[in-house]
């Protein structure tokens, strides 16, 4: 199996543990890891994949770099919010129905 | 100066994006009369450009200048028109009435950054409507998603924070469901350009890889869509935003995913999403009930015009098992979508006057108010006749279309709901109209509203209706694609 | 109910994982023949792109316009933060740094101010490029901010903002300016390497910024006045 | 040989993305994140991505670990709530 590949599969499992996190995590710090986890296994899949003849691809490489600036973006905007909202109510979960 | 500056595609992406630049730099609280000129400017750009695709069909631009798969392709069709024209006149109006409701006291700190962050909201809707590249409209996704995450928060409640959190991981669940998908399809056919992959699937049998992309990009797409049971974070998000940021939402940005599940279906995934149609469609069917139902029993008025957001979404995917079908099933769902655009505007926008005249959301608030702002009352009550599907309005022509090509199609089941949907919309918009009407008790007090407030409410709820009469040439946009 | 749901998710996470896994272990012999390789077309074009690193040509030419966005999307998650810092009201003063930091960061800023620097022109060659010495210059700034000898940024002035958009704006003036030839970002290939340099210069200064601005506006300077 | 470092290294995200989830204590939690990220950089060079080892790094483990350990502070600790996650009838596995 190439090295790609090998990180495509690797990157499966990943997204699936990071979405599974996403959904049943119930402390919002967990859950940015979990969806940080999530990204990076697409992320994976998308170069391990393309790569699995062994052969470096440029394209989905430029795409991880611009994916990884954008996770980031978002990871500090949800931090932000989670701060915000624990300020105000001290609570560091969202479950308890709306309201 | 060559004709080239003026290329419509382009200047619908640079121009919201300079003034959203340009509305930062100049600092808090202003950029909001540079916002309206520049959308008036985007308005004839989307003009100009619906007219070009009338008269010599699709446009591509492709950035660069390398062309697909290599580089980025702009694509412009007459479906990607119809939904520019209704972003930019949605756009123009809620600036105008935005200027009006953060110049209010209560409203100016939540509006402090109002200014850059709608230029990028506006900006992502473009170039999402725009793109035909699976990754670039990836970074498309995530610009809409942050901004319309930052517009909700920016109340700085804490209703507002949980609403803002709840919305910003479904999203990016979504995206990243989304994003596998596109990996999936790069993986298999090294190419993310929607023309060059259309071919590539139809070719051979679906492998797994291709089914799998489709099935997670899709079901990203539904959760940004709030379709029926992804539905639980917008109420929420759009109920306790400030009413010019919930007739964003509402109207423009829930469309976009609606808009990109469509493109996808017609397009590369053709061969692969025939069989989810009528799940689909029984999806959209349970919203319809399900999302009037909650609006007949909240007792909040932005909370039930956010729960009529989700029915109305609801009808947009009773297309989907009709669109093989021969009739005008895609006309339906797009004059659908411009009609509740318009009309939900609307009414996000009066709701906003209601609860600023009446100092707090809630329906027994409201009574007294028919003699105080008819304007508004009025606006509210016409996109309601948007919403129900009385003739001569928008809503009644897709909704008539809608049934036709139900009954084209020998699928009478879609016909009750639709209809039934329409009984609905009338008793939880007439709920609204009759505590209007009540006498207000004598303690009441109103306070006094910005007359610009009900008429940008009144104009769009107008709009909303006179589709209905301008429709043959929205149509005509759409038969363009041939 | 909530255990119920756990197992749902665990179910399905399970049936996902192993589809995944099938899928992606029967492309590469399953892979059709008519799949397109963009590599080969990376490398023959680009000599017009006017930088010899395949990734970089990806990023500001040929991808250009991702790259756009993407800095576009950036801008507006420091936007966010700031509303969200002004909602919770807690300015970020400028905190008198103790001696040691303020020589240690008067000593370590010129070294990081090289390295970005050297990180950005490499770019064009090797790996680097403006967002790994954006992120070298971001930590160069909040070592000056903690040192106390950068401006507060609780309410950023018109020059800080202008710095924070500059990057962005230069290449979206260049985007649009290359429109003349027919297409946004359209480089003319004799002066494609200088004018992605020019932007990778802008989008070094603003993104270094930016990127310590998501840091400086999400931490709170506990303990201070 | 390459192939078990390969699969080792693959192993290790693996290891570490789940610790990170899965662990009651908060803090080791955003140190298992932040090993996972520095792993990610390592398998980033081993498919030949350099661009994307260095960002990864930087952006990906650096800017984020140190925007999560202070969020630690902020979340975890303040406030009276105790450093650990509480287990309890809503708690993580």
């Amino acid at each position: 199996m190439s090295t790609g590949l090998v990180f495509a599969h690797a990157g499966a499992v990943l997204f699936v543990l990071g979405l599974a996190g996403g959904l049943v995590l119930g402390h919002l710090l967990r859950r940015i890891l979990a969806l940080n986890v999530m990204g990076s296994g697409a992320f994976l899949v998308l170069v391990g994949l393309a790569q699995s003849d062994g052969q470096p691809d440029p394209v989905p490489q430029a795409m991880v770099l611009t994916g990884i600036v954008v996770a980031v973006a978002a990871t500090a905007l949800a931090l932000g919010l989670a701060r915000a909202f624990h300020a105000r109510t001290g609570r560091t979960r969202l479950d308890g129905g709306e309201e | 100066m060559p004709a080239a500056y003026a290329d419509p595609s382009a200047g619908l992406i640079v121009l919201p994006l300079a003034w959203a630049a340009a509305a930062f730099v100049l600092g808090p609280g202003r950029g909001g009369g540079m916002a309206v000129v520049a959308l008036m400017g985007q308005c004839a750009l989307a003009l100009g450009l619906a007219v070009g695709v009338m008269q010599t069909g699709p446009r591509v631009h492709a950035v660069g200048g390398w062309g697909a798969p290599l580089g980025i392709d702009l694509a412009a069709d007459g479906l990607t028109v119809l939904m520019l024209l209704l972003a930019q006149s949605v756009a123009l109006a809620v600036a105008v009435y935005a200027r009006g409701y953060f110049a209010d006291h209560a409203h100016r700190a939540q509006g402090l950054w109002f200014w850059p962050q709608m230029g990028f909201l506006v900006a992502a809707l473009n170039a999402l409507f725009l793109s035909a590249d699976l990754f670039n409209l990836y970074v498309t996704l995530e610009l809409l998603g942050l901004a319309a995450v930052g517009l909700v928060a920016v109340g700085g409640a804490a209703g507002q924070m949980a609403a803002a959190l709840r919305y910003l991981v479904v999203s990016l669940i979504a995206s990243g469901a989304y994003l596998m998908g596109v990996a999936l399809l790069y993986g298999a056919h090294g190419t993310v350009s929607l023309a060059t992959l259309g071919p590539l699937l139809a070719a051979g049998s679906p492998r797994l890889a291709d089914s799998l992309a489709a099935a997670l990009m899709l079901a990203g797409l539904l959760a940004k869509t709030a379709l029926f049971p992804f539905h639980a974070w917008l109420p929420p998000a759009h109920g306790r935003a400030p009413a010019p940021v919930s007739a964003l939402l509402s109207a423009l940005v829930v469309k976009a995913g609606f808009y990109l599940v469509l493109r996808l279906w017609l397009g590369p995934f053709a061969p692969l999403a025939a069989p989810a149609g009528p799940l689909l469609g029984a999806l959209g069917a349970a919203a319809v009930l399900f999302g009037s139902w909650q609006a007949l029993r909240t007792a909040h008025i932005k909370r039930l015009v956010a729960w009529s957001t989700v029915a109305q979404l609801g009808y947009l995917f009773l297309v989907f098992p009709l669109l093989d079908s021969g009739g005008q099933a895609l006309a339906a769902a797009m004059l659908q979508a411009v009609a509740h655009g318009l009309a939900k505007a609307a009414m996000f926008a009066a709701a906003g006057v209601l609860v600023l005249a009446t100092g707090r959301d809630t329906l027994d608030g409201l009574a007294g108010v028919a003699s105080r702002l008819p304007v508004t009352l009025f606006a509210f009550g016409l996109a309601g006749v948007t919403l129900m599907g009385l003739p001569p309005s928008g809503g009644f022509l897709a909704k008539w279309l809608l049934i036709d090509a139900a009954f084209r199609a020998g699928q009478w089941g879609w016909v009750p709901v639709v209809i039934g949907g329409g009984l609905l919309a009338a008793a939880y918009v007439f709920r609204v109209l009759r505590q209007a009407f009540l006498l207000a008790p004598p303690a009441a007090r109103f306070q006094p509203v910005p007359r610009r407030l009900e008429w940008t409410a009144f104009a769009l709820a107008a709009a909303s209706v006179l589709l209905g009469l301008r429709a043959g040439e929205l149509l005509a946009l759409l038969g363009a694609d041939g | 109910m909530r255990g119920a749901a756990r197992l749902l998710v665990a179910t399905l996470g399970l049936a996902l994982a192993a589809a995944l896994t099938r899928a992606i272990g029967e492309l590469p012999a399953e892979r059709p023949s008519q799949a397109v390789d963009l590599r080969p077309q990376v490398v023959a074009h680009l000599d017009q792109t006017g930088v010899s690193h395949p990734v970089t040509a990806v990023l500001l030419d040929y991808r250009g316009y991702d790259t756009l966005l993407e800095v576009a999307v950036l801008a507006l998650a420091l936007i966010a933060l700031l509303v969200l810092a002004g909602a919770r009201d807690a300015r970020l003063c400028a905190p008198a740094g103790s001696p040691l930091l303020v020589s240690l960061a008067r000593g370590l800023v010129p070294v990081v101010v090289l390295t970005g620097g050297y990180l950005l022109w490499a770019g064009a060659h090797r790996p680097g490029g403006a967002f790994q010495a954006a992120a070298v210059l971001a930590a160069g700034a909040v070592l000056l901010q903690l040192a106390g000898l950068m401006p507060a940024w609780a309410s950023p002035g018109r020059w800080l903002r202008l710095g924070l958009m500059l990057g962005f704006g230069v290449f979206l003036g260049v985007a649009y300016g290359l429109l003349g030839r027919g297409a946004l970002l359209d480089y003319p290939p004799q002066w494609a390497g200088a004018l992605i340099l020019l932007i990778e210069t802008g989008l070094t200064l603003s993104l270094g910024l930016t990127l310590a601005g998501l840091f400086l506006f999400l931490t709170e300077r506990r303990g201070r006045p | 040989m390459p192939e078990l470092l390969d699969g080792l290294l693959a192993a290790a995200l693996l290891g570490s993305a789940w610790a990170s989830l899965a662990t009651r204590d908060l803090t080791r939690a955003v140190v298992m994140f932040i090993v996972f990220g520095l792993l990610m950089a390592l398998a980033w060079a081993r498919l030949q991505a350099p661009d994307i080892a260095i960002a990864e790094a930087a952006i990906g483990a650096g800017l984020t670990g140190a925007l999560l350990l202070d969020a630690l502070g902020a979340l975890g600790l303040r406030r009276g709530a105790a450093p650990r996650d509480e287990g309890g009838p809503r708690g993580e596995p």
